[in-house]
């Protein structure tokens, strides 16, 4: 019972604050909601048992991500409204309507097969943290890797691009500058 | 009672709210709140898949998608602040330069 | 808990020793970089070579059993085929760099870095069937790739970049939506088992692997550039540099189509026929829609892109196709346009210009090789072959790699595909055509010849040459490309 | 012999290739004396196998192979037997006859040499048509005299007129040609060979459909040649030609062919004999249309012309009517006297710098006796007066025609003399007597120069005596020939021939009478038959109105309608609408990142709704 | 003599190669060198060859991709020999007769690198390699017409390359096919020629492969209604140009129906042999009307062309020795004809710069012998006896005769209508009075402009009074293939067709 209910709060909760990120224009309102919303994800993830997700979910997204975020909202001056001239609304609207009912209607097929056995079961007495790292260790050792390795190329990637190296006008021809300004 | 099929319908309207974004939003900034958005909704999914078998694939899937989620946001943003320094502009309007 | 041992033999490490050479080579580059200031791209581009030939030593001598690291990796022969292909392609499209003109990101040992942990991911592609490694080796490879666009430092780089970038984003949301569901249905992510479950399952219910398999198909679709998710393409490859336009015509797909081949061939002799019939629509409308476009393009370089879409929609026919020979045909038509391709871009980066002289808005309008032949007669000669080579005029490389997959097409009987294959190639000849005439039959606009080789160096015109003959002589490679490829994909149960 | 045979029929082409080297050179004199030396050998040796002959039979040779493929096999073959050396021997006669006279005649003419090699290169033609042994080389003669006559009738090119009649001549004559080749397929398909003597020797294994059906092929072909109606007016366009080869093609030899032909298939017409009566028929109408329209012109060489034509429908009645031999000999008798008709005509029109008109003629006598003699003898004969040679074979086809019980055809035939006897005499009447009208029009008429006139002798004799040899000649022929045995009675004949010199003697009489009285009065010439005689029973103007220029409008029809807006523009706008299918996906490219993901969207929608509601078949 | 048919082929291109490096001033001399090397070498071809074997001779195989069945595959027989000698002596003749001064070095490159393809498409007996060759000679046609062409060259060579080019990759996928087939059949894949003729196609394969070949083949001769890009592409063409396409490249359409189409599906043939000899009538008819109807002096010629290949096509399709023997002889012949032809209106182009008929008149007068050598030749095209086009013609209206009469006599109108256009065209621009004064002072043939020409009246008189030594060894390789043909029909119909057509007398 308490799972259902905290379910269906944290299920409102969620949707609402995405609800908020898309739909607001205030960027500082969408971005809390989305930092809110990630929170209430969390939550998902404790009811799930899968504690040490929930604290990655909360460490990465609220702690790392969402402060990137920030960074980038107050260096792009988005703090107040930003008006958004969208473009065929119409057909925005309809794609998102049946594109919604879409995948939730096939989301709630019976998807699952009842006779699956689990390639890397819960055993007794492990927890969940222990179990994540037995099996982030052994089996997905080759992926945890690679994803230190993609984390490198971002961070590399974040440095680069935001570096004094890009500012410069490295470009040693001048030609799209004066296009930029008469284009847009 | 919970069952797996209220969490995916749950990760399915998330996911649609993600497109949702992804089609309106025309500030690059917000633009990508919705594709975390999107990752956000899978991440769920796959959790509770996870439990549903008892199986830690699911969340070692969901580990890695945040991951990858926090890479993205780095270049993003770093592709966002030079176009900003350049051009002043955060809206994907400002980007069409090249077309046809 | 009891401790886990685990016997270091069945790991397999040597499996795993390419990857691991390219990304120590990067980060051992990174750490050279902070220590010595100021090191010229020469060295960078042929330190970067010299761990790419390494990593293809071990590729190539990699004798060791298929599966490897828990089943993580899987060597089989498409694996080790299309590694290949993506460490030449890398070999060969690297050296670009070293023009005549000094571009910055060439300058810098970031780029080098970028470039070796983009191939470590494109290799971590295909040597997998699990679609978590899959994913982040995707998601390494696309997002050095974003910056290295990025790193042209022009607006028009930022904005491919960012259009990429943003469009991937949403591409990496279909796939994992897709993998959950797949994963929802079969309790696994490795595909071989996906597969074994499908099948216990006697592919009930239908529709969510229908709808798995869709959302595979966007993500992939993104990668691989087929309609509706490849109007990234021209304009990316028209704000990229030319070599990397052109790496990216080549290297990403190939990746791409050999993750499509283990997910789709599963599915294509599942005896799904809406799939079969999806998939036929997408190729047809791929090759189509991008042959068509491409007519219209007024720039050299935009026409390139839409050409390489409408390569990319021939592969996946053979996907669509799925015996033997077409998977053969289509790593035997990926080599040959690969160094055709290469030196298709390489001409443009050799005409490259500081100034947009001859438009305002495009690098390489046609009107800019107007009477070309006039000027530089070479030049022109052999920008000419590669254009009739990318429109399949026997007996210039891609030809064969055409024939190939015609005949498998025919002899799967589907025939009415090989017929759209081949209208295709003749709408196709008519835009490659137009360089040629326009660089023949046309009179110069410019009279100064040394306008079009600014850029031009000693390694690009060996490149060029290069490429030209392995174009004009592409025949002799053939036959023992064909024995080696089909030994290697039959081998590997394709 | 062979020797003589390859001379009879190379020393026309030595000739003709020798004068070529010189064609676009001024005039020189020797070309023309050369060729003339040169067909004068020719006739010599014609006449040495004429009497060669006549003692040792046919001779036969086997050049060369020419034609080789499949079953088919044709030989330049020649074949000299009583048939083709009489030919032969009538041919470089009148070649020999015309080429002296051309020296004089075309003296004045810039393209003196090109003549000469154009008149040899036809009398090889012709040599050719006659002697060959099989029908394709009959057809190379054939085509080749028509090449020739092309190039003769336009000979003065730069005068449109003559030009356009050389095409029309050449065109009518192709449309011939290919009845006669359908009937060289259809023969060789039923025989398996070409060869005159295989041909005939397997007729009569063949259906009787399949017989008719070559023979009037055959006759189609002969049609064109020998301009038979309707194919008819362009020989008399064809006097735009200079006079000689008036007389040598138009009048002697070329026009004959199609006789000869129908001579030399004598076999095959004598199997089929209402496919002959046919020809016959069509052959009298000829005669007598021809000669109605020779009635009222006033040009003087088309009257002759006209004449020619007349005389052919003669020759096709006998030939139709399966006397060949007497067919042979009017084709004879009828070149002498024709040739030295024209060729005396052109005596006149030299003297009248070419003037055609003979209305502007008249009493020329005076200044040209030998012409008017020579042309009067000609006329007679042509008239059918006994003795001359007219008389002989002219007669003789009358009586095959009343024997052959078709009366209608010998009245018509009957009537033709009169008619003939009259404008012949009509012509010699307005032209040497009467009023001197040309003094009005300030000619000075002057005789040919002597030589010329010396050349024309021969024909003159021959026009008076070459009906005399009747009974040789037939005894010769019909060696090969079908003989003709003629069933009536003596007194019928009599009378026959008596009614026929009436007429002629006749026709003669009213011409002389009338002319010298000033002709007809001018009311005449309002008249209805007049006007339709005068021009040509309208026949060139119907074929104008509704055969070429429907032609040329349906050509420009089917170019710019058909060709350029439907064939080319299906083409084309195919190329185009692709490429306009081109610029509107373009639109999909639009370069805005929203339109982009949506696309991607888009995507996904449409197959997820189709992995929903589409469920193919296996 | 072991290697003649590679070096024939491959002289050309290496010479071409060669080429770059010859100085502009004496390109020309090398041009014309090497072509006339060339011909002396396919005469040495000739003298070489066994008329008295109906095979192929001079083969060379080299196995290229065995394990996809293609080689290199080399032979002569009685069909191909004369097309390739047509083809060195055309180009050589051309090259003599070049009148074009400008980048004449590409220029002459391109005409050595299509003689090439031209020989290759002839001589080559492997399947993909002949359409290779086929594909390659659009490349240098291309740029032959779009380099040096008139006012709306790049129009016409557009219309040219793209047109032929989409009617040959569906024969592409034909002879994937029949490859395809062969190995259904057989296990073993194979391209070469000869294999397939020992292949009996099933009779619906049949008329598929039949329809997609006779596409390819089809555009290239061009037939009805695929013929729209000749005028264009011959009415912008350079004089060189022309003259090769009319003379050889539209042969490759033809040479195809022989080699191909027939040996490979009888009983497709015969199916399709009425529709077929339709469209032939039609090209006959239609095209010399419109020939008829032109101005330009050129386009003529270029109609013309068009109409004489439907009577080609229709020898072709007669099933029997005398009608194909007759149309490859006519091949030869329209080569030799149209390409004299189209060189004459060069010569009067190159000193007018027009080419209306409107714009001459009484050029007789002036220019003697240019009338005389366009007379011959115009006398050759309209089929006149001892000409080289009669023996062609008339061999293959009787071959055809033998199928149907009607046709044959519709078919026939051809040779009324060619009188009728090819006679007023004369007319009109030789014979009357000199209308325009800048006519007056024309310059008759110089010595450059005879020494192409006079070769081709030699010919023209020479073959056609003798034509019997290529007569008898086309018809050798002809009767053998029609045998091939007999023994490889699968339908009765087809068995009693050949039968019929190839033999004298009976009912019809």
């Amino acid at each position: 019972m308490y799972e259902v209910i905290a379910f269906y709060i944290f299920s409102i909760l969620t949707v609402g604050m995405f609800g908020i990120v898309v739909m607001s224009k205030n960027a500082l309102y969408a971005m809390s909601a989305l930092a809110g919303g990630m929170i209430f994800i969390s939550g998902f993830f404790f009811i799930l048992d899968a504690e040490f997700l929930g604290v990655v979910q909360i460490v990465v997204y609220s702690g790392a991500i969402m402060a990137l975020y920030a960074f980038g909202m107050m260096f792009f001056d988005t703090t107040r409204d930003v008006s958004e001239k969208m473009r065929s609304k119409k057909i925005a609207y309809t794609l998102s309507i049946i594109s919604a009912v879409l995948i939730v209607a096939i989301l709630c097929m019976p998807l699952v097969s009842e006779s699956i056995e689990a390639s890397y079961p819960a055993m007794e007495n492990v927890g969940n943290i222990q179990m994540v790292g037995l099996i982030l260790f052994t089996k997905y050792l080759v992926p945890f890797e690679l994803a230190a390795i993609m984390l490198l190329v971002a961070m590399i990637s974040g440095i680069v691009l935001a570096s004094k190296k890009m500012d410069e006008h490295l470009a040693i021809e001048e030609d799209e500058c004066e296009m930029l300004k008469e284009g847009k | 009672m919970i069952t797996l099929t209220h969490y995916l319908i749950l990760t399915g309207l998330l996911f649609a709210i993600g497109l949702v974004g992804v089609m309106r939003r025309t500030n690059l900034l917000m633009l990508f709140f919705s594709t975390e958005i999107l990752l956000n909704a899978v991440n769920i999914g796959f959790v509770a898949v996870s439990k549903y078998y008892g199986d830690f694939t699911g969340q070692m899937f969901a580990f890695f998608i945040i991951a990858v989620a926090a890479s993205e946001v780095a270049v993003g943003l770093g592709l966002l602040i030079l176009w900003y320094k350049r051009n002043g502009s955060v809206d994907l309007n400002s980007l069409q330069m090249m077309k046809g | 808990m009891e401790t886990i041992s685990i016997d270091v033999a069945s790991l397999n490490l040597p499996a795993l020793l390419p990857m691991a050479i390219l990304a120590l080579g990067a980060l051992g580059l990174i750490c050279v970089d902070l220590v010595v200031k100021g090191l010229n791209r020469s060295f960078l581009t042929m330190i970067t070579i010299l761990f790419i030939l390494l990593d293809l030593g071990a590729v190539i001598g990699y004798n060791g059993p298929s599966r490897a690291f828990f089943d993580v990796l899987l060597v089989d022969g498409i694996a080790l085929i299309a590694q290949v292909i993506i460490l030449v392609a890398s070999a060969i499209f690297l050296p670009l760099s070293l023009s005549h003109r000094h571009f910055r990101e060439f300058e810098m040992a970031e780029f080098y870095a970028l470039f070796m942990f983009m191939i470590v991911g494109f290799q971590c592609m295909v040597v997998s069937d699990n679609l978590i490694l899959i994913f982040i080796g995707l998601e390494t490879s696309s997002l050095a790739l974003y910056t290295m666009i990025a790193m042209h430092n022009r607006a028009k780089a930022f904005e491919a970049a960012i259009k990429y970038f943003t469009m991937g984003a949403l591409a990496a949301g279909f796939y994992a939506l897709s993998a959950l569901i797949f994963y929802a249905m079969t309790g696994s992510v490795e595909i071989y088992q996906i597969e074994q479950a499908l099948q216990a399952r006697n592919f009930e219910p239908l529709v969510g692997i229908l709808a798995g398999t869709i959302f595979m198909l966007g993500a992939l679709g993104f990668k691989l550039s087929l309609v509706p998710s490849h109007t990234w393409t021209p304009d990316v490859y028209e704000g990229s540099s030319a070599p990397l336009a052109g790496y990216m015509s080549v290297v990403p797909k190939i990746a791409g189509f050999v993750v499509a081949m283990r997910l789709f061939e599963m599915l294509v002799y599942s005896g799904v026929v809406w799939l079969e019939h999806i998939l036929y629509a997408a190729v047809v409308l791929t090759m189509t829609l991008a042959n068509i476009t491409a007519l219209v393009q007024e720039d050299v370089k935009r026409m390139l892109a839409f050409s390489s879409i409408s390569h990319a929609g021939f592969m996946m026919a053979a996907i669509l196709i799925g015996t033997t020979q077409s998977n053969t045909a289509l790593f035997l038509y990926w080599t040959l346009f690969m160094f055709t391709n290469l030196g298709a871009f390489t001409m443009l980066w050799i005409v490259r210009h500081r100034k947009n002289l001859w438009d305002e808005r495009y690098q390489h309008p046609y009107t800019k090789f107007s009477g070309l032949v006039k000027l530089m007669p070479a030049t022109a000669t052999i920008m000419g072959i590669f254009m009739f080579a990318l429109a399949g005029m026997p007996p210039f490389s891609v030809f064969w790699g055409k024939l190939y997959l015609i005949s498998a097409a025919i002899n799967s009987e589907y025939i009415y595909l090989a017929v759209i294959i081949a209208l295709n190639s003749a709408i196709a000849v008519y835009y490659y055509m137009k360089l040629a005439v326009y660089m023949f039959l046309k009179e110069p606009v410019m009279s100064d010849a040394t306008l079009y080789a600014t850029n031009a160096s000693t390694p690009l015109k060996v490149i060029v040459g290069v490429s030209v003959m392995i174009t004009v002589f592409a025949i002799i490679f053939v036959e023992p490309l064909l024995n080696i490829l089909t030994k290697y994909v039959s081998a590997s149960g394709f | 012999m062979e020797k003589y045979l390859y001379t009879a029929l190379f020393a026309p082409l030595v000739s003709s290739l020798f004068v070529a080297l010189f064609a676009s050179r001024p005039k020189m004199l020797f070309t023309g004396v050369i060729a003339s030396i040169l067909i004068a050998i020719s006739m010599v040796s014609s006449f040495v196998l004429l009497i060669d002959v006549n003692t040792h039979g046919a001779l036969h040779v086997n050049m060369m192979d020419w034609i080789v493929a499949g079953n088919l096999y044709i030989p330049f073959g020649f074949v000299v037997d009583e048939v083709s050396v009489i030919m032969m021997v009538t041919v470089t006669l009148v070649s020999t006859v015309v080429h002296i006279y051309s020296i004089g005649y075309m003296d004045h003419d810039k393209s003196f040499n090109r003549f000469f090699s154009y008149l040899s290169a036809f009398v090889f033609s012709m040599m050719i048509l006659v002697m060959s042994d099989n029908f394709v080389g009959l057809f190379i003669g054939w085509e080749g005299v028509g090449l020739c006559s092309w190039l003769l009738i336009g000979f003065w090119y730069h005068k449109h007129s003559a030009s356009w009649a050389a095409n029309e001549a050449f065109i009518m004559n192709r449309i011939a040609d290919l009845g006669m080749l359908m009937g060289l397929f259809l023969i060789y398909w039923n025989v398996g060979s070409l060869q005159y003597e295989e041909v005939f020797a397997t007729l009569k294994d063949l259906d009787s459909v399949v017989v008719a059906t070559i023979g009037i092929f055959l006759f189609i072909g002969a049609m064109g040649k020998s301009a038979q109606f309707p194919l008819h007016t362009w020989l008399a366009d064809a006097m735009e030609g200079p006079t000689p080869v008036s007389a040598l093609i138009h009048a002697a030899t070329m026009v004959t062919a199609g006789v000869y032909l129908v001579i030399r298939c004598g076999e095959l017409y004598s199997m089929i004999p209402d496919v002959g009566f046919a020809i016959a028929s069509l052959g009298a109408f000829v005669a007598l249309f021809a000669a109605s329209m020779a009635l009222v012109n006033n040009d003087l060489k088309r009257i002759i012309a006209y004449s020619t034509l007349s005389q052919l429908g003669y020759m096709f009645v006998a030939a139709g009517l399966g006397a060949y031999w007497i067919a042979l000999f009017h084709l004879m008798t009828h070149a002498f006297f024709k040739s030295l008709l024209f060729l005396g005509a052109g005596n006149v029109m030299h003297a009248m710098h070419d003037e055609l008109n003979i209305k502007k003629m008249g009493g020329l006598y005076g200044s040209m006796k030998a012409t008017a003699i020579l042309m009067s003898v000609a006329s007679v004969a042509l008239a059918g007066i006994y003795p001359l040679a007219g008389f002989f074979s002219k007669d003789k086809i009358l009586e095959v025609a009343f024997n052959e019980g078709a009366y209608f055809l010998w009245f018509a035939l009957f009537i033709g003399a009169g008619l003939t006897a009259f404008y012949s005499f009509r012509l010699v009447m307005l032209v040497f007597f009467g009023e001197k009208e040309y003094i009005k029009h300030g000619f000075h008429p002057h005789e040919a120069q002597p030589f010329v006139i010396y050349a024309l002798l021969p024909l003159g004799l021959l026009a008076v005596i070459a009906g005399w040899f009747e009974h040789q000649f037939e005894g010769f022929t019909t060696r090969l020939l079908a003989r003709y045995e003629i069933h009536i009675s003596h007194g019928i004949e009599i009378v026959l021939i008596g009614a026929t010199l009436c007429i002629a003697v006749g026709g003669i009489a009213f011409a002389i009478y009338k002319y010298q009285r000033g002709g007809f009065s001018k009311t005449w010439e309002e008249g209805f038959f007049y006007k339709l005689l005068s021009n040509q029973y309208y026949i060139p103007k119907v074929y104008e109105l509704y055969i070429m220029r429907p032609f040329t409008m349906l050509s420009q029809f089917v170019w710019q309608k058909i060709d350029m807006k439907v064939v080319d523009f299906t083409v084309d706008s195919i190329a185009r609408t692709i490429y306009k299918t081109g610029e509107k996906s373009r639109k999909m490219q639009s370069g805005n990142l929203s339109d982009m993901l949506r696309w991607m969207v888009v995507g996904m929608v449409v197959l997820l709704v189709l992995a929903l509601f589409y469920r193919p078949m296996a | 003599m072991e290697h003649i048919l590679s070096l024939l082929v491959f002289f050309p291109a290496v010479a071409g190669l060669l080429g770059f490096l010859v100085a502009k001033e004496s390109i020309r001399a090398y041009g014309i060198s090497v072509s006339v090397i060339e011909f002396c070498l396919s005469l040495i071809l000739w003298i070489g060859f066994d008329s008295a074997n109906a095979g192929y001779q001079f083969v060379e195989y080299y196995a290229f991709i065995p394990s996809y069945g293609m080689s290199y595959y080399l032979g002569v027989d009685g069909i191909s020999l004369f097309l390739v000698i047509l083809s060195t002596f055309i180009t050589m003749i051309a090259l003599i007769g070049l009148s074009i001064e400008k980048d004449i070095k590409n220029l002459i490159i391109s005409v050595l690198f299509l003689e090439m393809t031209m020989v290759g498409v002839f001589l080559i007996l492997d399947v993909i390699w002949f359409y290779a060759f086929w594909e390659l000679s659009l490349v240098p046609m291309l740029y032959i017409i779009g380099g040096w062409g008139g006012e709306r060259r790049m129009y016409a060579a557009i219309k040219f390359f793209l047109y032929t080019f989409a009617g040959s990759v569906l024969m592409l996928v034909g002879i994937l096919y029949m490859g395809f087939l062969y190995y259904e059949a057989t296990g073993i894949w194979s391209f070469a020629l000869p294999d397939w003729y020992l292949l009996q196609v099933p009779f619906k394969a049949q008329l598929w492969l039949f329809g997609a070949f006779f596409l390819g083949f089809a555009i290239k001769v061009p037939m009805f209604p695929f013929h729209t890009w000749l005028p264009y592409a011959h009415g912008q063409a350079p004089t060189i140009g022309s003259v090769i396409l009319a003379a050889v490249l539209l042969k490759m359409g033809s040479y195809g129906f022989v080699r191909f189409s027939l040996p490979l599906f009888p009983d497709a043939t015969v199916y399709f042999l009425i529709p077929v000899a339709i469209i032939c009538i039609i090209m006959v008819i239609y095209a010399a009307m419109i020939a008829y109807a032109q101005e330009d002096m050129k386009q003529v010629i270029a109609y013309s062309s068009i109409s004489h290949m439907g009577i080609v096509i229709l020898g072709t399709f007669a099933m029997n020795a005398e009608g194909i023997t007759g149309s490859i002889f006519l091949m030869l012949s329209h080569g030799i004809v149209s390409g004299a032809l189209f060189m004459l209106v060069g010569v009067i182009y190159d000193r007018r710069h027009t080419k209306m008929i409107r714009d001459f008149g009484g050029l007789a007068q002036v220019m003697p012998n240019f009338a005389t050598v366009y007379g011959i030749m115009l006398m050759a095209s309209v089929g006149l006896p001892l000409t080289v086009g009669f023996v062609g013609e008339f061999l293959s209206l009787v071959g055809f005769y033998r199928i149907s009469w009607i046709l044959t006599l519709l078919a026939g109108t051809g040779i009324i209508l060619g009188a009728v256009y090819m006679l007023v065209l004369y007319k009109k621009s030789f014979f009357g009075q000199v209308v325009h004064e800048e006519n007056r002072s024309l310059k008759d043939l110089n010595a450059k402009e005879l020494s192409a020409l006079i070769p081709l009246v030699l010919l023209v008189a020479i073959l056609g009074i003798y034509p019997k030594p290529l007569l008898s060894t086309i018809d050798m390789s002809v009767q053998k293939m029609l045998v091939l043909m007999d023994q490889k029909a699968i339908e009765p119909a087809t068995k009693e067709l050949i039968m019929k057509a190839n033999s004298i007398g009976g009912t019809h």
